[in-house]
């Protein structure tokens, strides 16, 4: 099992969702978060006071797929993602030792 | 259990002491009230013509005095000043609360709430106890500060106080002032905002409505007063001040500007607004509640109300328009919060001159509201260095000072009769009007008044610093004065 | 497609038959209209005399019964009560909407919002159809009830109905009580704040309306009420309340405690308000729409309204000073709650006293406001283990108790004539206030009301509970009343 | 540095050159004033008898000619005028701007309070300069446009302007009538919300005044209006408008439908509104604020004033009964937003009958109000698929249409006198009452007003694409205006 | 050293929270996201428009344990979670490297 | 690669990003959280009510950096976010599998 975390630009969500959705990807996790990278800020001036803004809203999407399931889904996130222009964001895979469902108590793959 | 801490002990006694201080001087010059006017007739024994005249004069605000029947309160000068009185307090709740709210990070609003409100309450009991008797009295028969005649609003009733209103009930009259004292204070406290504790805000404030507030209230307005150059026979500056340039802008931005000076700056660095939208509310709310401020400050729902309240809209709008457009030009876009300060310094600078100005010289306040406040604003403060954390000096401050010079320039008598009156040509207010100089005295009046808040404000804060402090700790300012000093938070889910 | 749940047919017929018996209760007794009183003369055939003695009661609010002229509409009053109607509207909408609103949790607050504005909507047909008629209409000859002839606004003109005000339009004057029959029920939805159905509400006010607030309003306003001391010669209590201390908030209250223990208390546990700024918000504007709920029952710009208006503002203050004070001593830290709920307690104490008691009986009135409900919302309540959610009984119930009450001690008859008109020297109203006395007839009046709301309340919500139900599901209670009941969230991106 | 970017310049030339445009179109036509009055006697030389009925009618807003006094200012319809403005910008400041603000994604809010606040500001000036003179001046004696004789205020002064009213100052009729040009255009960018930039805003509602406003308000409520049935002998279409169902409703929501076809489509798919909070704030306000807008448009505190007052309130609380009542039948489900849209649904349909129809005719209107424009925004609006993003053709453009011409079936005349004036019957609007087809002058207005609207709309918004374009970047949309066209965010931390 | 990543329903965070606590865990994080999953959401109408709302508030925890306390903690969370009713949420186990405590400078297991 | 997860106090995040940037890390994701830990909340009392508020406000840093450079940016995050005051929080380092650039499909250690 891994789980794939990937930063995306937020008007992005639906497309993202919905080709994961495609793909039989049955659960996901959403957070707003701010990201700072190569793409360049703005500064915002408040009357006098200049105030630079360098953290820009991003969309975190995480999901937990089973190993075999990883490919495809980080493909799918990469392609409908895409603009092409700086900022559009990373994907990380990591490690996942277990997953349990609540409701359930199944675990591993059958928890994801 | 009850929780008495040091702190608290020392802003008590620092309360009682100015509560012992003020009445102690409050009564000094105590004297009999003057002499009564003769015995006015009674409406249906007044000759018919009589009883006309005191009619029209009753609905246009006319003056009674020939008729020698004893004024009452009319419908329509009551309504209207009842709806200005709560249309102040609507500027200080929730205007200014949300529009300085807005300002601040979302940890210290509520500091920024609880502010106003606290200012609203206590000096609502001050003004009740002895604050309006102490402006708008007279038995002191001085020319800087009132009498001790309405203390606990003795004698304040449904009837009018002729030395103020034919047509409006005093108690409305006297509710109407307050409203004034309370969003005067309420302003200071834009500069400091975000460091400033709140038992340090509420011995500072009670001071300063004894030190700095009610002498000038009553130098200006009061019927004895020094500066009242419109009502005031005897007044040895003859300046004018229709709804309060000197006592309400000049005070609080010339007292914000030393305090923010005596407190330093901020710990974190500057910051964006929390949140815009509520700026924007409390601007609106400002402007709306301006209306009973300047159109108001008639005292009646005449021509000379109509007239301000045609001036404020106009000044407004044009320093709305202006500030952006300057943004626009030199900084390649027009901001909302630009709108929202550019119509407040509009409203400031409008304030004293309302009454005074035609609708041309309202056009041209409005683009120098637009303009000097934000240079203010922009550069004088980075050159100064001080942390004016919400620009109060820079809109208030400067502004209000614009707004009393500037009224002596562009004056125009035809626009209110009052200042032709008797008083006026006593006191050679009608002569500087004719001679172009009015703005001498002006700039008297406008000195006057820097110099009593600048010294009644350094004095007041170092006696608090003493007492109680005036900064939260360092740890506190982080973590934020909703916490910190009211055990809350603004956002939860 | 239609969606027709038995829920909504319930609800549906719970309404039909409610109104089925409104109407039949409210025709058992009609009968004719009392004898027309003669006929007045015109404006310009009375003598001169009469003409200005007319003129000058209609811009003071005189009595011009004795000139025999045929009161009309009078600019001033007409528009302080047209101004007084918009401020006691903007008092439940948005003012108690995000009173209460931004106490809830971030997921309840549509549900307040609509429930204010769903009881705003049915009310006003109610009123406009029967309401007014039932409350302020006569030819019931009933101390309990109005009349009939009134149905569906007939005879609801421009024109003065001069049993209730010589010279302001009747159908302002309807709208303005409007307002008042508006917010009443809304107030009570603070105790059962987020755990009471949408459909349940609209069914329980509906027939609350007509059980409890229609007979009350009468009995205490209504020319010929049983609870009216200063304007019914017959009244067999002889009580007072100026602006709904009994009407509005006992009512309210009482009914509120009794619903929330029949409700049952939440699922979730305590939790912080969502939005102290928004609570903030509506606490100013409820305090600024209290004017015209104060100031407005003079129903004429007048020097009562005057009075009203003062001593709305000092018992304001001092309750808003006195709650955090209270809490600064006891807690450690003032909050802005605090501050919040002082002030609205200090206008629910205040409410039935406003017109009858000076500025010294205000502030008395402001510092119980700050203490009795405090203890009310901290000590009681924990007691009792009620979960009166937004401490609806706590302010409304106790403040609005006290204030009968203490309205007894404090009146001050020379505030306010009417205290010694004919109607209250023939009923004894007079006489009470004379010998000290009057506390008790408030008393009964407590009494009475207490009663009235207790008993309706308990019928009523076992109807709906039986027909439609009371609570929403334990899941929606957790997913929250916004998207349970009205399918939206308050906040997105 | 000054950044002067080609747009910047471009959108200044399109501005000087309708400015120059304006000004010769304006003058084209100038003639003297018509002939003076007979002059009036003084107050004092008048008989006894001719002075009471002055007073009579300077406090119920009666017509004074018959005493050949000149009429003044009065405090009661002062006042309330005074009061009327203020709601009526408060209608667009706060109260537009939170209702329009709050249904937007949070990353166009600010885009949204700068519309609002710039054209307050910018049609504030053009005002001042032209506007007032163009629509209520009389020197073109054109049935189309007004005059010149007001430009830049001249003549505004605090005496009455006697063809539009007897008894309140013409610099408040000036100002309200200011607040009516203000908020009428800012309707217009609910249905172009997200995606129109900021300066091509400026410069369409620039043209716009002057070719669809101006002319428009002229016609209906110029002294010598195309289409004022009520005040213009002359009127050729013998139409009634009380308070802007055509002029502000119509053209506003026509132009609206227009600009949003031209502009096409969002790039990003519909959401959920940020803040419905902020919607119901800004509701509310629109709602109190209507009531300066209805009852204000009496430019009196009379008996028409207390009949639109009272049509209001029962068309606003009907038309918010039910709206959500029909969603609850056939959704499932009543919404906070549905209350929403139905009581300015309420609002905007009573508009122009508000004057004239009884309570009846209210609660019918309020009916149809709940129901056509839902309709509109649910039906209409897939059927044709254009993206109206707030709904202002579905409210205004659709609800104002259904009021110019219910109220030519509604029309009641026993509720204005005025509906039987020499000028009503001169111009055929008396008979066209009896008769009961005011529904066609009503249709042939309702027309003129489509056509003018629809063709200068076009025409102004192709002229801006050209000069400036009309929509930001498919990037900057994605951003959210506030960054890309105001360089700053709402909500921060 | 292990992280625990649990996802539950926002109404069950303080009992998590206690039980949690009551097994002697100190530290944990907390984030506000949004989730989807098998649990349907809802769909919303302003006036004529439709908006489904697939992503319901959910919260997540973030709890990092020596690897001895993994199970108990996994165990109680799923324990308290639980309603039995669908969207009642995952917990999923991922490596750790290493910890540090920024007070103290401490590392490894002393540091959670 | 490694994702470096540090809970940190919100005053302090200009500090520890700009530290960062001078190590030449280019790239971060921040989120706003809720820390419960050692450092004591405190009592809010809303009238009647008390309610206790253990959850702090916290910023949580993701950063993931090519192995080489774990040790610096943890070294310059605990050095510029120490106050040396109870609740200065956490650095974990995870490991990570896999990165990906969406704008320009790199992978590996080139796409942080
Ligand atoms: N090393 C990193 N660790 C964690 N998040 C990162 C890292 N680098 C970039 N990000 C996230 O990815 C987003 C996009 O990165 P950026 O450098 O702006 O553009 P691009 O993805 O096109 O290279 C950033 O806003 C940030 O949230
Ligand atoms: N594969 C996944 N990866 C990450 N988070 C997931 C995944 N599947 C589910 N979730 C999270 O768990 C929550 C509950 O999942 P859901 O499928 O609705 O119900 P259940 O947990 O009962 O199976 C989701 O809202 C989502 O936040
Ligand atoms: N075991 C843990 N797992 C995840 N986060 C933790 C853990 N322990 C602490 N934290 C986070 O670190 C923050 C600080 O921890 P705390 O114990 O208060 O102080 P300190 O870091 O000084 O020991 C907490 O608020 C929480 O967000």
């Amino acid at each position: 099992m891994k789980k794939i975390e990937a930063i995306i630009k937020p008007f992005k969500l639906e497309e993202v969702k919905d080709a994961l959705s495609e793909l039989g990807i049955e659960g996901m996790t959403v957070t707003e978060v701010k990201g700072f990278g190569r793409q360049k800020g703005h500064t915002e001036i408040y009357r006098g006071s200049e105030y630079t803004v360098d953290f820009l809203p991003k969309i975190k999407l995480e999901i937990v797929v089973a190993d075999g399931a990883v490919e495809g889904a980080v493909a799918a996130i990469v392609k409908t993602a895409k603009t092409g222009k700086i900022g559009d964001g990373k994907v990380f895979v990591l490690p996942v030792e277990n997953a349990i469902r609540i409701r359930t108590d199944e675990t591993g793959d059958k928890a994801v | 259990m009850i929780k008495i801490t040091t702190s608290k002990i020392r802003l008590l006694a620092a309360i009682a002491s100015l509560a012992m201080l003020g009445a102690v001087i409050s009564t000094l010059h105590a004297e009999d009230a003057p002499a009564p006017a003769p015995t006015p007739i009674a409406f249906t024994n007044a000759p018919v013509a009589a009883q006309n005249a005191f009619l029209l004069a009753a609905v246009t605000n006319g003056d009674p005095t020939p008729t020698n029947i004893a004024p009452v309160a009319i419908a329509g000068h009551n309504a209207w000043m009842m709806v200005s009185s709560l249309l102040v307090l609507m500027m200080t709740l929730p205007g200014l609360a949300l529009f300085y709210g807005g300002l601040v990070r979302s940890k210290n609003v509520l500091s920024i709430l609880a502010m106003c409100f606290g200012i609203t309450s206590m000096v609502s009991i001050i003004w009740w106890a002895v604050g309006y008797s102490l402006v708008f009295g007279a038995n002191f028969a001085s020319p800087f500060l009132g009498g001790t005649e309405n203390f606990f609003f003795k004698g304040v009733t449904s009837d009018p106080n002729t030395s103020y209103a034919y047509w409006v009930s005093q108690n409305i009259f006297a509710i109407f002032q307050l409203t004034f004292a309370i969003i005067t204070p309420a302003l200071i406290f834009g500069a400091t905002a975000e460091r400033l504790k709140f038992s340090a805000l509420m011995a500072f404030v009670f001071c300063w409505m004894f030190i700095v507030y009610f002498p000038l209230a009553h130098m200006v307005w009061g019927s004895t007063g020094f500066m009242n150059g419109v009502w005031n026979a005897a007044a040895k500056i003859p300046a004018i001040d229709f709804a309060g340039g000197t006592v309400v802008h000049m005070s609080s931005g010339w007292s914000a500007l030393i305090l923010c000076l005596i407190l330093g700056r901020r710990v974190e660095q500057s910051h964006a607004p929390h949140n815009l939208v509520m700026t924007f509310i409390g601007t609106a709310l400002l402007w709306v509640g301006w209306y009973g401020f300047n159109a108001g400050s008639a005292v009646a729902a005449d021509g000379v109300a109509a007239n301000a309240f045609l001036t404020t809209t106009l000044a407004t709008a044009v320093g709305a328009f202006t500030w952006p457009a300057v943004e626009w030009i030199f900084r390649g876009k027009p901001t909302v919060l630009g709108f929202c300060s550019g119509a407040v310094a509009g409203l400031v600078v409008i304030t004293p001159a309302c009454g005074f100005v035609n609708s041309t010289g309202a056009v041209i306040i409005g683009v120098l509201a637009g303009v000097i406040p934000y240079l203010a604003c922009t550069i004088l403060k980075h050159i100064f260095k001080y942390d004016d954390t919400l620009d109060t000096f820079g809109i208030h401050g400067v502004g209000g000072t614009v707004g009393a010079l500037i009224t002596g320039v562009l004056v125009d008598p035809s626009v209110n009769a009052n200042l032709g009156g008797a008083p006026a040509v006593a006191n050679g207010l009608a002569k500087a009007i004719t001679d172009h100089s009015l703005v001498v005295a002006q700039a008297k009046a406008a000195g006057l008044t820097i110099v009593l808040a600048v010294v009644g404000t350094v004095v007041i804060a170092f006696v608090v610093k003493l007492l109680i402090g005036l900064r939260p700790s360092v740890e506190a300012e982080h973590q934020g004065l909703d916490i910190t000093d009211h055990g809350e938070e603004a956002y939860n889910n």
